[in-house]
């Protein structure tokens, strides 16, 4: 059943989030969202299959797209980052704190 | 019916790939759980009839980001001392756990509700590469154009972040 | 009969004319004046022209019948808004004529008075443009065609009198003088202005939309309610007290003194605070049909003249005295006018304008001989220095006094016999006792300033008379003030009563036969009193003068019965302190506070917020999450 | 005139503003801007003359701009507009000819502020009068925020959140008023003369007149929301307090004869008395607390917000004579108060003070100044002859007729007004000269003839009021006939009712 699929890809996106909040190494919480964005990319091509069209595929090729700029980017922040202060702690990065 | 158990497998296999990407302390050992886990995926890709998402999940995602991902943890030449102490991720992940119950819940909840159909293999060409380009290029040719010109930003952004500053800029 | 005529406007004008010029080429000039004769022919032109004016229009009026003696000009209209018609014109009548002539002929000898008194003056071109101003205000005062129009005038006038009074500015108290004028005089103003008011809200059914001035308001005046009417004549009276200094409002006249002594001649003596009487004998048709406005007034008017008369007859300064005597005179008026005798205190006004204007001339001719000395306990023996001088003096002070056959005695005489013959005997009893009072005070100045010892050797050495310029206008003024009482010899005398007579036509008068014999008595009785004073000042002060410190109720009399010190302990410091109080406190902490604590209440909202902006993004993630959850659990139940 | 003219009126500031900030120099940006004004008051001045004075909307320009929700962008002027629409066409060339010169940034600001404030008053549409109201605002927080005094960002603060709030209410209460119209028939419209035909009250009515009053009231200020007026007014610079006052105060007034008479003419009846108090209080407490003041500025923060109290009184009398005086009175204390608040800023920049304690015999130095300056003082104490007494004068008059004890408090202005200034003006003008005085120098020639307009405008607004009152009475004339008809039809009703039982 095709519903299976999709929670198949509720599940790993949970597991996603379920990193994302959790743990502190920046290389980790990159690879959660990673994880995210490949559940998405399960539910659009699991859709692409229940109506036979291929417009889920192709938003699937645009995500893998995205994910690639994406972790171009991220490790890039990484590298800064690591460079910057010497640590891979998101806890050391806190500007945001009011 | 060989396809609801090849499903089943790469499911077991994907979560707990994720599963240890969430669980593993080094990011090594996440790093390649989550191949594991973008590999199985890409098995489950070819079992909905997606053969070219299935050949890209396998290129790009499993090749070419979890490579770079890879090289760049071995870059930096992580050590135990340079890891984030998490003592707290227990914690974290229980409450996290909780949190999400819910959310899964009313998501698969929603997901059942959609009129199911039965799993096989579309034949006349559905997925391949050949039909998707002809989708591509007419119905989402201006998003497709989009899409390569953010890769071509992100390639000047990534250059620009992570290039080698000069003193004077700092 | 055509009364509308187009030169009337030319009498407020040319003096108006005249401060625009002088004011202009002084405030250009200033640094370098222009010379002084210059200005002093300028200044000239607008009262002469005016008296000119004036004579004309009081020939043509003489020609016309009595019962429709007036001319008007209705120039344009001044604003119209719903049923009020306001038009900007002027209006001349037996009434306002009288006050035409001599406040445009006593105008015009204190012009010439002040060339000389002014000579040599920082702001001579200064002072010439305000009296100008002062004129022209004046006139709109007396020529205004109804309440409004004459409030420019009896604004104007009281701002010059602003002018005027702190015209020394560089001393803070003449300044301080000047405000408190102003300010006085605002709230009389207040009770004008609302009168107006109540008056076109009681009349505009009747008016209809037509022009809101004297003739329209006469007309309807029998259309008005009772309270209305009553209310009406009040709140004007409030208005006539502030401008005529009378009680409570009279505070600031004394302090008016602070201006040139031509000044207080000119303004604070004969024109100005006459304006008042003039305003109440103008609405003599309201006053009349309500006689227990009249009673206000004239009790008013005589407990201010009683009370005026005692306190002047403590002071030392010689214009001290001469204000008191004032603001006693006018009480006077307002007697007079009270009691429904308009033109008996019309006829008062005219010749206390000669001999107050007068006494205040001789008084500035002292001062100005004796270098701005004005302290009379500082004078003495100026009789034989300055015999001119002396001479007019005495000629006032007899006057002043009521003595016959000098000009107050017919005028003062008139309304304390009509106010015996209305039936106010209370009010003839202390006129007569005020009449004493007035004979001693105004003695008391003469025996110490020009008989006895000099006080003050050296300034009495260094005394002279004043030039030709200023001692003409004094030997006309003395004319007027010996003559001046015969334009209106009453019938006992055989007189034919001519300003009455003139001024029938403007007042609503209703005249009250009393028996010749009580006329003579009351006669005889003032003359007594006022011998009586005249001999007491004389037996005091004449020969042997004590300057010793007043004690017990002299004292008090000599601090004006602490009037002023009352107004400042209970209305100027705590209006001042409730303004800083307010500035430093209320502003703040009361009515700033919802502002205030809608800050604070944000402030602490922020405080109680900022604990959770642990600023790691996660932590952000995690309340996402926690939202997403609760959604979900929301969402859920609908499913 | 032609057709487009309250739209160039409008607009070519607004242009002009964005224009200048590419000026080469400070000085061209200051002559551009003065060309700009002048172009604006020679086409405001040609519209004065041309109005008819017929009481209708004039030089009426429409063109749809969200059809969907019947927003028109919609412009017009009538008997109740002109005044203001004059006042801020004609005093405005003041601001660039006299003061210091400042940087091209705040020319900019001005000219906006001027063509919003031309939109507001001009437009006849909700939504594009929403809109220009809250420009307006723009100009004035960088203004005060940028070029003000030291205390000058606490001030910024206050007058931007305390005005937003209220425009926030009214945007709530605009909202309303044209969604009660389309329940009622069934079209979207934000036009004010369609908008008319609605007479609110009763249930949320009542909530949304008060949002509209308490909007208005703050912009005025109606005590007791005028706190943040003594802060943005000392703060801002002269040019600025200038425009707040002369102009911008006006503009609440403007938009409660406008906007709350017609919608919510039974609300605002039965509210009336307490806005008259509030009005009085204003006037009064506003009056004594100058009293309290050494920063002269400060002072005549209080003294407008006095006078607006006035204004505000004679609205809500709601008789011809008030209203008349209150439209008269936004002009007249424009030239008087507004144009006292330049001479504060002259006096600021020659001495470098304003405190009343520090000076003394300006006169002396400077008899011109000190004429000019008592000349818009004794407008300011409504000095008849000067245009400040025939406001003060109907207001008063009118005020008696709704009431004789609230005319009698009314009449208080005449003595409050005076108390502070000829205080002030003692201890600035008169007395011995200090040595902070002693520096200071008479107008100079350019000065004077900037100025000598406003003097001329000051005696010829109290001497001929009738060629101004003249074109704006029947409008005011229609507007408190609109006033009273429902209040009438109530009546009627209930006399009907009566009869039937």
């Amino acid at each position: 059943m095709i519903e299976d699929y999709l929670v198949l890809s509720v599940i790993l996106f949970c597991i996603g989030i379920l990193g994302v909040i959790s743990r502190r190494n920046v290389f980790t919480v990159l690879m959660s969202i990673e994880l995210m964005l490949n559940a998405a990319n399960l539910a659009f091509v699991a859709f692409a299959r229940l109506n036979e069209t291929m417009d889920g595929q192709i938003l699937a090729m645009m995500v893998i797209a995205v994910a690639a700029a994406e972790a171009a980017l991220g490790l890039a922040v990484i590298i800064l980052l690591h460079r910057q202060k010497g640590r891979l702690d998101s806890n050391v990065f806190s500007l945001l704190k009011g | 019916m060989y396809i609801d158990t090849l499903f089943s497998i790469f499911a077991l296999i994907a979560i707990a790939g994720s599963l240890g990407l969430v669980l593993f302390r080094h990011p090594m050992q996440s790093a390649l759980c989550l191949a594991v886990t973008m590999i199985s995926l890409a098995g489950i890709y070819a079992l909905l009839s997606a053969k070219l998402i299935f050949l890209l999940q396998l290129i790009v995602y499993a090749g070419a980001v979890m490579a770079m991902i890879v090289f760049i943890i071995m870059f930096l030449n992580l050590r135990e001392k340079d890891l984030p102490e998490e003592r707290e991720r227990f914690t974290y992940l229980i409450g996290g756990a909780v949190l999400l119950i819910p959310v899964a819940w009313f998501m698969i909840k929603v997901m059942k509700s959609i009129p199911g159909v039965k799993n096989s293999i579309v034949g006349n060409g559905f997925g391949s590469i050949k039909e998707l380009g002809q989708v591509l290029f007419t119905n989402w040719l201006v998003p497709f154009e989009i899409i390569s010109l953010l890769l071509l930003v992100t390639l000047v952004g990534a250059v620009v972040l992570a290039g080698i500053r000069r003193e004077s800029n700092d | 009969m055509e009364h509308t005529v187009n030169y009337l406007v030319c009498i407020p004008l040319l003096p108006l004319a005249g401060a625009f010029v002088l004011g202009m080429m002084h405030m250009l000039t200033c640094k370098n004046p222009l010379p002084e004769k210059l200005y002093s022919f300028l200044a000239m032109l607008g009262p002469l022209g005016s008296l000119i004016f004036t004579v004309i229009i009081f020939s043509t009026l003489r020609e016309m019948p009595a019962e429709s003696r007036y001319l008007t000009q209705n120039m344009f209209t001044w604003f119209s808004a719903g049923d009020l018609h306001v038009d900007m014109g002027l209006f001349a009548d037996p009434l306002s004529t009288l006050f035409l002539i001599f406040v445009t002929f006593i105008g015009s000898l204190i012009h010439i008075y002040s060339i000389g008194y002014m000579a040599g003056e920082e702001n001579y071109g200064k002072y010439f443009a305000y009296f100008n101003l002062f004129l022209g205000s004046m006139l709109i005062l007396v020529l205004g065609n109804g309440p409004v129009v004459m409030f420019i005038g009896w604004e104007g006038v009281g701002l010059c009198s602003y002018l005027l009074i702190s015209f020394y500015t560089k001393d803070r108290d003449n300044v301080l003088a000047g405000n408190k004028a102003f300010i006085v005089n605002r709230v009389g103003d207040l009770g004008f202005v609302l009168g107006v008011a109540v008056l076109f809200w009681g009349l505009h059914s009747a008016l209809g939309g037509a022009g809101f001035d004297y003739l329209n308001i006469k007309a309807g005046a029998s259309t008005l309610t009772a309270g209305t009417g009553l209310a009406v004549c009040l709140l004007l009276f409030i208005g006539a007290t502030g401008k005529s200094a009378q009680f409570p409002l009279y505070v600031w006249l004394p302090d008016a003194m602070a201006g040139p002594t031509p000044v207080s001649a000119l303004i604070h003596a004969a024109t100005m605070v006459t304006a008042g009487i003039y305003m109440v004998a103008r609405f003599s048709f309201l006053y009349a049909s309500y006689p227990f406005a009249g009673d206000v007034v004239a009790w008013v008017g005589i407990l201010t003249a009683l009370l005026a008369a005692i306190i002047g007859c403590f002071q030392r300064d010689i214009k001290k005295i001469l204000a008191y005597s004032t603001v006693s005179q006018l009480g006077y008026m307002f007697a007079g006018v009270g009691v429904a005798a308009y033109s008996a205190g019309i006829f008062h006004v005219f010749t206390h304008s000669f001999f107050k204007a007068l006494l205040f001339l001789g008084a500035g001719s002292v001062i100005y001989a004796l270098h701005h000395e004005q302290d009379i306990w500082k004078m003495g023996g100026l009789k034989k220095k300055m015999p001119l001088t002396w001479i007019v003096m005495v000629i006032g002070a007899l006057a002043l006094a009521g003595f016959p056959p000098f000009a107050g005695f017919f005028s003062k005489d008139e309304i304390l016999f009509m106010a015996l013959a209305k039936g106010h005997w209370m009010i003839w009893l202390i006129g007569v006792c005020v009449a004493g009072l007035t004979a001693f005070y105004s003695f008391r100045l003469i025996f110490l300033v020009f008989h006895g010892k000099p006080r003050d050797q050296k300034s009495y050495d260094n005394a002279h008379e004043p030039p030709p310029v200023m001692t003409v206008p004094l030997i006309i003024l003395a004319v007027g003030a010996t003559f001046a009482g015969f334009f209106n010899l009453p019938a006992f005398f055989s007189g034919d009563s001519m300003v009455s007579t003139w001024l029938a036509p403007s007042l609503l008068e209703h005249h009250s036969e009393a028996s010749r014999v009580t006329e003579g008595v009351a006669m005889v009785l003032s003359i007594a009193v006022v011998l009586l004073g005249i001999f007491y000042a004389w037996k005091k002060f004449a020969s042997k003068p004590e300057d010793k410190p007043l004690t017990g109720f002299a004292k008090w009399g000599e601090d004006k019965f602490y009037v002023d010190e009352f107004y400042n302990a209970f209305i100027v410091q705590p209006w001042i302190a409730f303004g800083r109080t307010i500035s430093n406190f209320i502003e703040p902490n009361i009515v700033d506070l919802p502002v205030k604590g809608t800050t604070w209440l944000y402030g602490v909202l922020g405080m109680l917020f900022k604990v959770f902006q642990a600023g790691y993004v996660r932590v952000y993630a995690i309340y996402m999450v926690i939202g997403l959850s609760l959604m979900s659990i929301f969402l859920s139940q609908s499913l | 005139m032609f057709e487009s003219a309250l739209t160039v009126m409008i607009f070519l500031p607004i242009v002009a503003g964005a224009l200048i900030l590419f000026c080469p120099a400070k000085g061209a940006a200051r002559i551009t801007g003065f060309f700009v004004s002048l172009i604006v008051l020679m086409i405001g001045v040609q519209l004065f003359i041309d109005f008819d004075g017929q009481g209708g909307m004039q030089f009426v320009y429409n063109t749809p701009w969200i059809p969907s929700l019947g927003i028109n962008f919609g412009l017009g002027v009538d008997g109740i507009s002109l005044l203001v629409l004059l006042t801020s066409a004609v005093l405005f060339p003041l601001v660039f000819c006299v003061l210091k010169e400042q940087s091209r940034a705040f020319y900019a600001n001005l000219l906006l502020c001027q063509g919003a404030m031309l939109g507001a008053i001009c437009a006849t549409d909700l939504v594009v009068f929403y809109i220009f109201w809250e420009i307006m605002l723009v100009p004035i927080f960088f203004t005060i925020g940028i070029y003000g005094g030291p205390r000058r960002l606490a001030a910024t603060m206050k007058i931007t959140l305390y005005t937003i709030a209220g425009s926030l209410l009214m945007l709530v209460g605009i909202i309303y008023v044209a969604n009660c119209y389309h329940q009622q028939f069934g079209v979207w419209t934000f036009d004010m003369a369609r908008l008319s035909a609605l007479s609110l009250s009763g249930g949320f009515a009542g909530w949304a007149f008060l949002m509209f009053m308490i909007a208005f009231a703050i912009k005025i200020p109606i005590f007791p929301f005028h706190t943040w007026l003594p802060e943005a007014y000392t703060e801002a610079p002269p040019a600025t307090s200038f425009v707040l006052s002369a102009i911008m105060a006006k503009i609440g007034v403007y938009g409660m004869i406008r906007f709350v008479l017609p919608f919510f003419a039974l609300e605002f009846i039965s509210w009336a008395t307490f806005f008259l108090v509030l009005g009085i209080i204003g006037m009064i407490y506003c009056g004594i607390a100058a009293i309290g003041q050494k920063d002269i500025k400060r002072m005549l923060a209080f003294c407008s917000a006095s006078h607006m109290g006035i204004i505000a009184i004679g609205i809500c009398a709601m008789n011809v004579q008030s209203l008349t005086g209150s439209l008269f009175q936004i002009a007249a204390h424009a030239t008087s108060t507004g144009v006292l608040f330049l001479f504060v800023g002259l006096m600021e920049e020659r001495l470098q003070t304003r405190n009343i304690d520090a000076l003394g015999g300006l006169a002396y130095r400077a008899p011109i100044f000190a004429t000019f300056f008592a000349v818009a003082m004794l407008s300011c104490v409504g000095l008849p002859g000067t245009s400040g007494f025939i406001g003060e004068f109907l207001i008063i008059l009118g005020t008696v007729k709704y009431s004789m004890f609230l005319g009698l408090l009314t009449g208080f202005t005449l003595i409050v007004g005076v108390c502070y200034l000829l205080w002030m003006f003692q201890r600035v003008f008169y007395e011995k000269e200090s040595e902070t005085s002693a520096r200071f120098t008479d107008l100079t020639v350019g000065e004077v003839f900037s100025f000598l307009p406003v003097m001329i405008i000051i005696f010829a607004m109290g001497i001929f009021p009738q060629f101004f009152i003249s074109k704006i009475e029947p409008a005011v004339q229609q507007q408190i006939a609109q006033l009273y008809a429902p209040a009438q039809q109530q009546v009627v009703a209930n006399e009907i009712s009566v009869t039937d039982k």
